[in-house]
C-alpha cells in the first residue's frame, strides 16, 4: 500500500479525482468530506497520546530524579488544569514570554537537571521514535479542553512577543515570497480542497487555534503547535524553525491571543 | 491501550484504541529499504473472562487501531478485558471496568 | 504491483460480485480459534482469492447488511473509518474487503452470541475501491458493497 | 484590560492601522513600526537553522518581499505598487527564440507538482509549480484551491493569439510585475522553474488542445 510521505503531491489526485468526478460535483465532495471528518471523531487517538504523557508527568526522571509535577505552567505550581489556555504568558522567574513547550524545556531543566540541549531533543515523533515532548503536550492541553482562551498582554514583554509575532506573520521570504498571510490572511480560501483560515480575524484564529495539537491521521502521530509552525515554514520554503524559538513563541502569541473568547477543544484529530 | 466501556440501554459499548504501528510491509524508509510487516493478527475482547468478540486483522487496519462494538447485558463494575498479538508474536492485555 | 491491480480491476470488472462469491469460502470454523490467523485469506493478493481463503460455498447480496458512520469519500486514505451491521438473524462473523488493497482482507470478526452483529473500525485504503462487508450468518454468507473514493489534498502531506 | 483590549484590536488590524498607533503615541506605546520591522527580521533570522537546500540567505528579503510584507493585509501605495511592477518586469528575462508555447501535457504535470525547494525536498527531484494549489484549471481535476483565479479556459476567452502568449509567460516568470505584492511566487525570477518548463505550463494555459481550453 502506498502510504504518501509530506511534500509529495502525488500524480495520482488527477486519476482519483477523475473518478470522483464521474458521480459527484465539487459541493457534494466537500459535504462528504465533513461526513468523514465527523465519522473520524468517534475515536481520537490523541488519547493514547494523552495518557503516556500524564504517566510521564509524573515519572521520575532526569539527574535530579525529580517529576515534573511542580512545574509552574503559569497557574502555579502543580497546576495543570486550564493553565494551556492562557499560554503563552510572561513567567517572572524566566523574564521571558514562553510557551507551553518552552516552559516545559525549563521546568525539565530546572525540576529535573536536564541539560538544556537533552531538553529539546526528539521534539517531535517520527516512524520510529515516539516524542515525550508531544505526549507531555497532549496532556497538558487535554486538561485545558473546554476553558475559554485567555491570553494576557498585560507584560510589556507580552505586547512585544504579540507585535513581532504580527510582524513575523506578514514576514515574506523564501524563494517563494510566501508568508504565513499568504493562504492565511484571507477568508474563506482554500489549498486544493484543504479550507485556509483567516487566522488575522477572531473567528478564523479561534477555529484553527483551539483545534491544535491534533492527531494527523496523515501521519499517525500527534502534533503540537510547534510542529504546526515548523511545517508551516517547511512549506513556506523558509530554513528549519528552530523549536521554542523566539520566532516561535512570538507566532503562537499571535495567534492564541487573536483566539481570546473561545473554548478550547483539542487535542483534536485531523486529516 | 485506551479502553471505554459504558452502559447503553441493555447493552454495554466498548470502544478503544490501541496504540501500534500497523506497518503493512509495502513501504519503503528513506533509504528504499522495504519497511517489514508488523500489525496485530488477534484480538480478543473478554467480559467477566467470557470472551465477547474475537478479531482477526491485516495489515489493512489502520496505525492506532480503532474498535468499537456492543454486547448485550454487562454492568458497571464488570471487567472488560483486551488482548491482542501482533505478527511478531508480541502481546498486550489491558482491562478496564464498566462505566 | 501494477500488474496485480490491473488482475483485481478485470477481476472485480469482469464478472458479477455473485459470481465472485460463488465457491468462495469462508474461515474455518474452529472454537479455539482465539489465536488462529487465517494466514491465506489475508495474504491473498485479490478478492477472489482472499475469498476463496475462506473456503465458503456459496453467498448472496444482502440488503441486511449495512454501512454505518462510513464516508463516501475519505479525506486521506491512511484512515477509513467503517462501520458495518448485521440485521441478519444468527450472524456469527463479519469480515471487511477492500478490492483494490495490495491484500483484499483487511479483517474478521466473530461475533459470538450476545454480541451485537455491529462492529466499527478503520482501514487503510490504497486507493478509490469498493469496500466489502462479507457476512456470515447460520452458516451461508451474505454481502454488501459500498465504493469509497479516496482523495488528497493540501500540500500533499 | 479594557485598555489593553483596545491596544490589541489596534495591532491586529492592518500595519497601516499599528503604524497610525506608533505616531499617535509615540514612544509612550514602545518601538516605532520600522524598529518593530528590524526586530521581528532580526528575531526571524536567530530562530531559524539551515536545513538541505534551504539556507539561511531564503531569510534575507529583496525590496519586493520587503515592501510587500510592510503593506500585507492593506493596499500598497501607488508609488511603492508601481515601482515593484517596473523592477520585476525589467527582470524578466524572455525566451531568445520568441517561442512561448511548450508542451500542454507536461505542463499539467508541473502544475500538479507539489514538490521543489523545500528543506525536505530531495534538491535533485522534481520541482513543480503546484498551480492547483491555488488555481482552477483542467476541470477534470477537482482538488483545486482558490487563492488564485480560476483559469479554466483561460486562452479560450482571452484569444490564442502572442500578445497572451507573451502575457502568460511574463505572468509565470514574474507575477510582481503585473501585480504588486500578489500572492503568487516568481517562478522564473526566482529558479523555480526552468524556460522550458514555463513554456509546458503555458501551453496547458494557451494550447487549443490543452484541457484547460475544453
Amino acid at each position: 500500500m502506498r502510504i504518501h510521505r509530506r511534500g509529495a503531491l502525488p500524480v495520482l489526485t488527477l486519476s482519483l479525482m477523475l473518478a470522483a468526478a464521474a458521480a459527484l460535483g465539487q459541493g457534494n465532495a466537500v459535504d462528504e468530506i465533513a461526513k468523514y471528518r465527523a465519522a473520524l471523531q468517534d475515536g481520537n487517538p490523541a488519547e493514547l497520546w494523552e495518557a503516556r504523557g500524564a504517566d510521564l508527568w509524573k515519572q521520575k526522571r532526569g539527574p535530579k530524579n525529580a517529576s515534573l509535577e511542580q512545574c509552574d505552567l503559569g497557574l502555579g505550581p502543580a497546576v495543570v488544569k486550564g493553565a494551556y489556555a492562557q499560554l503563552p504568558r510572561y513567567f517572572s522567574d524566566a523574564d521571558r514570554v514562553m510557551d507551553l513547550e518552552t516552559r516545559i524545556v525549563w521546568c525539565m531543566v530546572k525540576l529535573q537537571g536536564f541539560s538544556e540541549a537533552d531538553a529539546v531533543k526528539g521534539p517531535f515523533g517520527g516512524p520510529d521514535r515516539k516524542s515525550d515532548m508531544e505526549a507531555y503536550v497532549a496532556y497538558i492541553t487535554s486538561e485545558s479542553r473546554g476553558t475559554k482562551m485567555n491570553v494576557s498582554l498585560d507584560h510589556p514583554k507580552e505586547r512585544e512577543a504579540y507585535r513581532l509575532g504580527e510582524k513575523m506573520f506578514h514576514f515574506r521570504g523564501g524563494t517563494h515570497d510566501f508568508a504565513c498571510a499568504t493562504c492565511h490572511g484571507e477568508d474563506a480560501k482554500r489549498i486544493r480542497l484543504q479550507d485556509l483560515p483567516n487566522l488575522t480575524q477572531t473567528a478564523g484564529a479561534q477555529k484553527a487555534y483551539t483545534t491544535w495539537p491534533a492527531y494527523r491521521v496523515s501521519q499517525g502521530e500527534l502534533r503540537s503547535f510547534q510542529w504546526r509552525l515548523n511545517d508551516c515554514f517547511r512549506q513556506q520554503r523558509f530554513p528549519e524553525l528552530i523549536f521554542t524559538s523566539d520566532a516561535s513563541i512570538a507566532l503562537t502569541m499571535f495567534l492564541a491571543r487573536n483566539a481570546n473568547g473561545a473554548l478550547f477543544d483539542a487535542p483534536a484529530i485531523k486529516r | 491501550m485506551k479502553i471505554r466501556a459504558t452502559v447503553v440501554g441493555d447493552s454495554t459499548e466498548v470502544r478503544v484504541l490501541m496504540s501500534h504501528e500497523m506497518e503493512t510491509g509495502q513501504r519503503k524508509d528513506a533509504q528504499g529499504k522495504v519497511i517489514p510487516a508488523w500489525f496485530i493478527q488477534n484480538v480478543v475482547v473478554a467480559h467477566n473472562g467470557k470472551p465477547v468478540l474475537n478479531a482477526q486483522w491485516g495489515t489493512a487496519i489502520a496505525k492506532n487501531p480503532f474498535l468499537s462494538f456492543k454486547f448485550k447485558g454487562g454492568a458497571k463494575g464488570d471487567k472488560i478485558e483486551i488482548t491482542w498479538v501482533d505478527n511478531r508474536g508480541e502481546k498486550r492485555t489491558d482491562e478496564t471496568v464498566v462505566g | 504491483m501494477q500488474n496485480m491491480r490491473r488482475k483485481v480491476l478485470k477481476a472485480g470488472g469482469g464478472m458479477t460480485l455473485y459470481a465472485l462469491l460463488i465457491a468462495a469460502g469462508w474461515l474455518k470454523p474452529g472454537d479455539a480459534a482465539a489465536q488462529a490467523w487465517n494466514k491465506g485469506a489475508f495474504e491473498a493478493k485479490s478478492l477472489d482469492e482472499a475469498l476463496k481463503g475462506f473456503g465458503a460455498a456459496s453467498s448472496a447480496q444482502s440488503k441486511d447488511i449495512a454501512f454505518v458512520s462510513t464516508p463516501d469519500i475519505a479525506e486521506n486514505g491512511a484512515v477509513v473509518p467503517i462501520g458495518i451491521t448485521s440485521s441478519i438473524p444468527r450472524t456469527e462473523a463479519i469480515a471487511i474487503l477492500v478490492e483494490k488493497n495490495p491484500n483484499a482482507l483487511a479483517a474478521i470478526f466473530e461475533i459470538p452470541p450476545g454480541t451485537e452483529p455491529a462492529i466499527g473500525t478503520r482501514v487503510k485504503m490504497a486507493q478509490t475501491s469498493n469496500v466489502y462487508a462479507l457476512v456470515k450468518a447460520d452458516g451461508r454468507y451474505y454481502v454488501a458493497a459500498k465504493e469509497i473514493k479516496v482523495t488528497l489534498g493540501g500540500c500533499g502531506g | 484590560m479594557q485598555r489593553l483590549h483596545i491596544a490589541r484590536i489596534a495591532a491586529a488590524g492592518a500595519t497601516a492601522a499599528a503604524a497610525v498607533l506608533a505616531t499617535i503615541f509615540g514612544c509612550a506605546t514602545g518601538p516605532t513600526d520600522d524598529e518593530l520591522n528590524a526586530k521581528a527580521a532580526a528575531v526571524l533570522r536567530a530562530s531559524f537553522k539551515e536545513q538541505g537546500q534551504a539556507k539561511l540567505d531564503r531569510l534575507t528579503q529583496d525590496d519586493t518581499q520587503k515592501t510587500c510584507s510592510q503593506y500585507s493585509g492593506s493596499a500598497v501605495p501607488k508609488d511603492a505598487a508601481e515601482r515593484i511592477e517596473k523592477a520585476n518586469l525589467a527582470s524578466i528575462k524572455w525566451p531568445a527564440d520568441g517561442k512561448y508555447l511548450g508542451d500542454w501535457a507536461s505542463g499539467e504535470r508541473i502544475a500538479q507538482e507539489g514538490r521543489g525547494m523545500q528543506y525536505s525536498d530531495d534538491p535533485k527531484g522534481a520541482v513543480g509549480a503546484n498551480c492547483y494549489a491555488c488555481h482552477r484549471l483542467s476541470p477534470q481535476e477537482l482538488s483545486f484551491g482558490t487563492i488564485g483565479p480560476s483559469l479554466y479556459q483561460f486562452g479560450k476567452l482571452r484569444g490564442y493569439t502572442d500578445e497572451v502568449r507573451k502575457y502568460a509567460y511574463g505572468k509565470i516568470y514574474n507575477a510582481e510585475a503585473y501585480s504588486a505584492c500578489t500572492n503568487m511566487p516568481r517562478f522564473g525570477h526566482s529558479g523555480i522553474l526552468s524556460e522550458q518548463q514555463i513554456r509546458d505550463v503555458v501551453a496547458l494555459l494557451m494550447d487549443p488542445a490543452s484541457p484547460v481550453n475544453k
